[in-house]
């Protein structure tokens, strides 16, 4: 690997980059979280086609079905994008685990009009891991899946459980659908009771892999929101006056936001460094998908909650919606795994 | 509001408010102050309230008022009948109050009062603000603030609620067009509000504040802790667990016997020094890090978030967190602490200032 | 309680800390440092006189033996001058563990004897807890014993294995004592062999007690040697010139004096809280000395380091002496359990 | 010294040098420098000499040097058969070397010098030594000092071991009396040593410095950790130092890629910005965090000390310990590399100047 983005890599960020910086202002922003809030799909429609055209859901799909056909680097380069914008868009399952899931299973039938679809933005997926609660019978599904990802504005569901995963429509009848109120207004998780509702198992899918690839999606847009958030800070501290001179001259915010470099630039790295090797070396995936996700989860905290404290009290207010960053920051630790159970896998998996 | 009233006759709270002005006439003993605040908290008793009017507002009244602004607010005020905001700080002066811009132009009788107010907390539940303004605009930094009272309700104030990161409006932003209020209104001498308002922080409470809410975490979190093991749902290793409660445990019994020295010291008037100076970014901290742990022990149940969610609830953990980090920020962040605990506390040089 | 010390404990602390001052200068310092890396005992004779002279071995004994009868706060005051001056004395073992150890045991005609002994300076007891590898019997003691503090000089040492306490007398035949050379070369640990030596028995002694008395009047020395640790950085601050201007007019290193002050304070009521709880309440003592030397032991690590960088260069040299304050903190936190090992203890023993 | 021999002439050391004067004369190629240092590492080998002659003298003197210059030091350098001291710090100037004060006067051909060094490694085994000196006394701050070298036997030197707190003398103090050496002791232009010395910085390996020490600990304690838990004498609790080793095992991760992510860049000519800023604040922390952690799971172990442990043994790491924070300290402290962080990688604006 050369260690930084190639030339075609660095063209597929910037091309986000401007798009997402156009069209997710603060008032996207404030209007999707609203929704988010009350229990709704926060996803902004316009954007979510807007970036269809630009080939996200089809990053990871093959050109067959109309996908681009990328890899996870790639994926990890879109992802951040969206981070940094707090983009109101599903990625981790819809984006990410669900096309790797549903290309992986031995059935290339199902590869076929499954792809074909998530590639066109049309048919979007909530995710569920370890679905314990869920038992299959005859073909049809019933029971109980939390924390289902990106659920809001789903049409299938793809629910793992006992090692098998099965794709089940959203609006098949017995499907019932609560969404939370995500700590990240402008992400969704669901809550689904099923009721012997028809199932599709996909075969041969590795629950392992899927599970990684989700780890560094979610890692992607931490790190994302954490450049935002850097970012943010020095422009306020270069503007902001008090005591005679910009905050920013203080030697005290100063090695704040120096520290938040140092926790970034490491996190970045690795993050980027465990989608690479998620395609080019699997068996050292499983590691490195841990350690990206503990790093970037924990460089998130420092990160986002040092941002609002250079902000002082306008940090802690909506003006200028900082806290949308530290939300999405503060979301994707708990999911799949915070840092804590993270560093245990680490060192197990090590013989520690 | 009879509670509060119980409380007050019996001298268990304000007892300090001469009986004129309807408090218990006590001699100031923090010593007793601080057991009976122990010995209610203990008892699981509200301790009435402790409004902004009654830490801050009554004090620098009895200091500085005149006899007519003692006898129409400090009864009133001790007894919960009337609610007092605070109007210091504004989007241009926060951590450095001495920029601030709200002025007060003399006219006849009154003064005219322009200006933009913000962190304004219960200005929508108040019926009364104290507030510092500028009085003589050509004077610099501290000189020429004074310190006011007057109805939030006057023609020209506008109280709008801004939005925060927990979801709910706990501050407001007031803005004072041509706010016309009356010379009385002056609490101590016009140009003075500097010293009047600094002078009630040797009245405030904080001292003993950070130990009650850190204990309340300690207690919440070893009752959560419980049950997720009961249900076997725990989140995170347990011994890693183990050892950041106890950590934490540590520090704030630390932090609890440090405010009972401080008070200790109070009722022997022996000087408090640096050991003050550390209570509040200390407690603001530790609250804070107890509200995260709590938050990792729950998991994937911290993806979720209800602004609603019961003070009792296990749903609170979120909100608290970022009501404690408000708390860092609020009231002289974090690092301005740092800079008054060095320099008053231990004595260390000034800083280079603009050239 | 009344939260601050006493007159007569104030009083005791002054008196200490006016004759470590005027005695442990920082050649008195070196000198005896060489010893206690060379191996040998480092115990400044001359001051151990002086303070025996000012009751220092008998503070907790009864003044019937020739003590003064006082109780674990006054030590923990008197341990935290001897940690302030990073005095080279012993303190743990011989003046706090010996002799609580030997007032505890039933038989009085031993306390008459020894602790009039000890009272007088002349009976110096090495103290170990724990020692596995040793074998009593028919009044006999044989085996090993490691860690054995305050072992430079003793004149006895006081073993404890399977919950039972033994005195030997150190120049008996059969006792084989390496000194290690310590971390803080200001005290002194040895390593035992004993091969059939005569041993006396106490009974009644509770290892728990003695335990948590050891581990106060570690925390103790080492909040005194972080008071020290803090003064002399706030002084050094004020006195360094660079850039122009005392380096403690920078704001990072009045921050970092400030998270010292911050990280003492508590620390240093915690720990007289222990010392009082110990005496006063005995069925809080267990989880409050616990607290106390977990919480004295972090402080320790992060003021002496934070002390040292704040003196920058000199700091890491000899010149200034700084770092016996640094070893002090970093010996006493290894022994008699570690924070990792104490907060453990402190869950396990509220049910977590 | 035939290693470093073979080293050099196969161009697995000191390889962009030019074969004119004893090097490789390869193109500068800091991929492949990153190669070899990976593979050198990977099989254990030793990387031949790596001292303060060869990082910083031979690429200044390459840059800024007389013929006679490149000609007398540059080969016998990087074979190792001369070794060089630096002679940048005073006891007044250490963070801040434009205060520095040691003269050199001119007389006739040749320069007399008076002053003091200090934290001058290895200059007890050195034959030369390269210094900064202030020629022109008036000049203010970086105006005036001068880059030369000299033999450190000279009349009036006298080198001094400075003891630290490793209990190692791994410094030493150099005082110069009356020290006459010749006017061609000048590196570059009289005056201009301050340029002269900070061109040095960027032929500095710092960068790929930290990944290897890191990597090297890491495995060490890996090693610790397995053999303290088969002997059952771990002295912390199981799952925490799992967390903690996982924790700095990341964060070492983390900065491994990131550095190589600094060397493709600069592969590609791409300006490294901030990132590359980071690298020693990050480094020397996770070194000092690494051995704590070491020192931790020895528990009791470490509250022993051997100054002479070797460095195979598990008695190294307080040694180590001491020694990184030293590292922390030395070559700009952390402070220092943060300032620097944010004014030049961040351009945050500078700080209040003194009156």
């Amino acid at each position: 690997m050369d260690f930084t983005l190639s030339e075609e890599q660095t063209m597929i960020a910037e091309a986000f980059r401007g798009q997402l910086t156009r069209d997710v202002t603060l008032d996207v922003i404030r209007t999707q979280a609203a929704l988010g809030q009350a229990g709704k799909s926060p996803t902004d429609q316009g954007l979510w086609q807007q970036l269809t055209e630009m080939g996200l859901p089809g990053l990871l799909i093959d050109d067959t079905y109309g996908g681009a056909g990328l890899g996870m680097l790639e994926a990890v380069v879109v992802g951040q994008e969206l981070g940094r914008a707090a983009a109101p868009v599903p990625f981790a399952a819809t984006c990410v685990m669900a096309p790797l899931a549903i290309t992986a299973s031995a059935e290339v039938e199902q590869h076929k009009t499954w792809l074909t679809q998530i590639a066109a933005g049309e048919m979007r997926v909530g995710v569920a891991l370890g679905a314990d609660m869920l038992q299959v019978d005859s073909g049809r599904i019933s029971g109980h899946a939390r924390f289902v990802f990106d659920a809001g504005g789903a049409t299938h569901f793809l629910l793992e459980t006992g090692g098998v995963f099965y794709l089940v429509e959203a609006h098949a009848s017995g499907v019932y659908l609560t969404l939370e109120r995500p700590f990240d207004p402008l992400q969704s998780l669901g809550h689904l009771a099923l009721d012997t509702v028809p199932a599709t198992p996909l075969s041969g899918v590795s629950v392992d892999r899927v599970t990684e690839a989700g780890r560094i999606a979610l890692a992607a847009q931490t790190i994302g929101a954490c450049e935002f958030l850097l970012d943010a800070s020095v422009e306020y501290a270069a503007d902001r006056v008090q005591f005679g001179r910009p905050i920013g001259s203080f030697q005290a915010i100063k090695h704040m936001c120096a520290e938040m470099a140092a926790q970034l630039y490491p996190a970045i790295s690795l993050v980027w460094y465990a989608g690479y090797v998620f395609d080019k070396d699997a068996a050292r995936s499983p590691l490195n998908s841990l350690l990206a996700k503990a790093l970037a989860d924990e460089a998130g905290r420092f990160i986002s909650r040092t941002a609002i404290e250079v902000h002082g009290g306008m940090g802690y207010t909506d003006l200028q919606g900082l806290h949308y960053w530290y939300k999405r920051a503060a979301f994707n630790r708990n999911l799949l795994g915070n840092p804590e159970e993270l560093r245990q896998d680490i060192a197990a998996m090590q013989g520690i | 509001m009879r509670w509060q009233k119980l409380l007050v006759e019996h001298g268990y709270a304000c007892r300090t408010v001469p009986a004129e002005y309807g408090g218990f006439g006590a001699e100031e003993d923090i010593l007793k102050t601080a057991i009976i605040s122990e010995e209610f908290f203990a008892a699981d008793l509200p301790q009435g309230l402790n409004s902004q009017g009654i830490s801050m507002l009554v004090p620098t009244i009895l200091e500085h008022g005149t006899e007519a602004q003692k006898s129409a607010w400090i009864e009133k005020t001790i007894l919960g009948e009337v609610f007092w905001c605070q109007g210091y700080s504004e989007p241009d002066a926060g951590s450095d109050l001495t920029s601030l811009k709200t002025a007060a132009v003399e006219d006849g009788d009154d003064f005219v009062i322009n200006g933009q107010k913000i962190w304004t907390s219960s200005a929508h539940i108040a019926q009364m603000m104290f507030c510092l303004v500028r009085t003589e605009a050509d004077a610099p930094r501290h000189a020429g603030i004074s310190y006011m009272i007057f109805p939030v309700d006057l023609p020209g104030i506008e109280i709008r609620p801004l939005q925060t990161m927990t979801g709910h409006p706990s501050f407001n932003e007031v803005f004072l067009t041509d706010v016309r209020v009356p010379k009385t209104a002056l609490v101590g001498d016009r140009g003075q509000g500097w010293v009047v308002a600094n002078s009630t922080l040797k009245h405030e409470r904080g001292m003993l504040g950070a130990a009650h809410g850190l204990a309340w975490r300690l207690s919440r979190l070893r009752d959560l802790i419980a049950r997720q093991k009961a249900a076997g749902s725990l989140a995170m290793p347990i011994e890693v667990l183990r050892d950041r409660y106890a950590g934490l445990q540590a520090r704030v019994e630390g932090l609890r016997l440090h405010e009972m020295r401080l008070v200790s010291m109070a009722a022997e008037n022996q000087p408090a020094g640096t050991g003050a100076l550390v209570c509040k970014l200390l407690g603001c901290e530790l609250n804070h890090q107890l509200d995260i742990l709590a938050m990792d022990l729950r998991g994937p149940e911290s993806a979720a978030y209800n602004p609603d969610a019961e003070l009792a609830s296990d749903e609170i953990w979120h909100q608290l967190s970022m009501y404690d980090l408000g708390l860092i920020i609020g009231g002289g962040t974090a690092q301005i602490q740092k800079n008054i605990i060095a320099k008053r506390g231990l004595g260390m040089p000034r800083e280079a200032r603009r050239n």
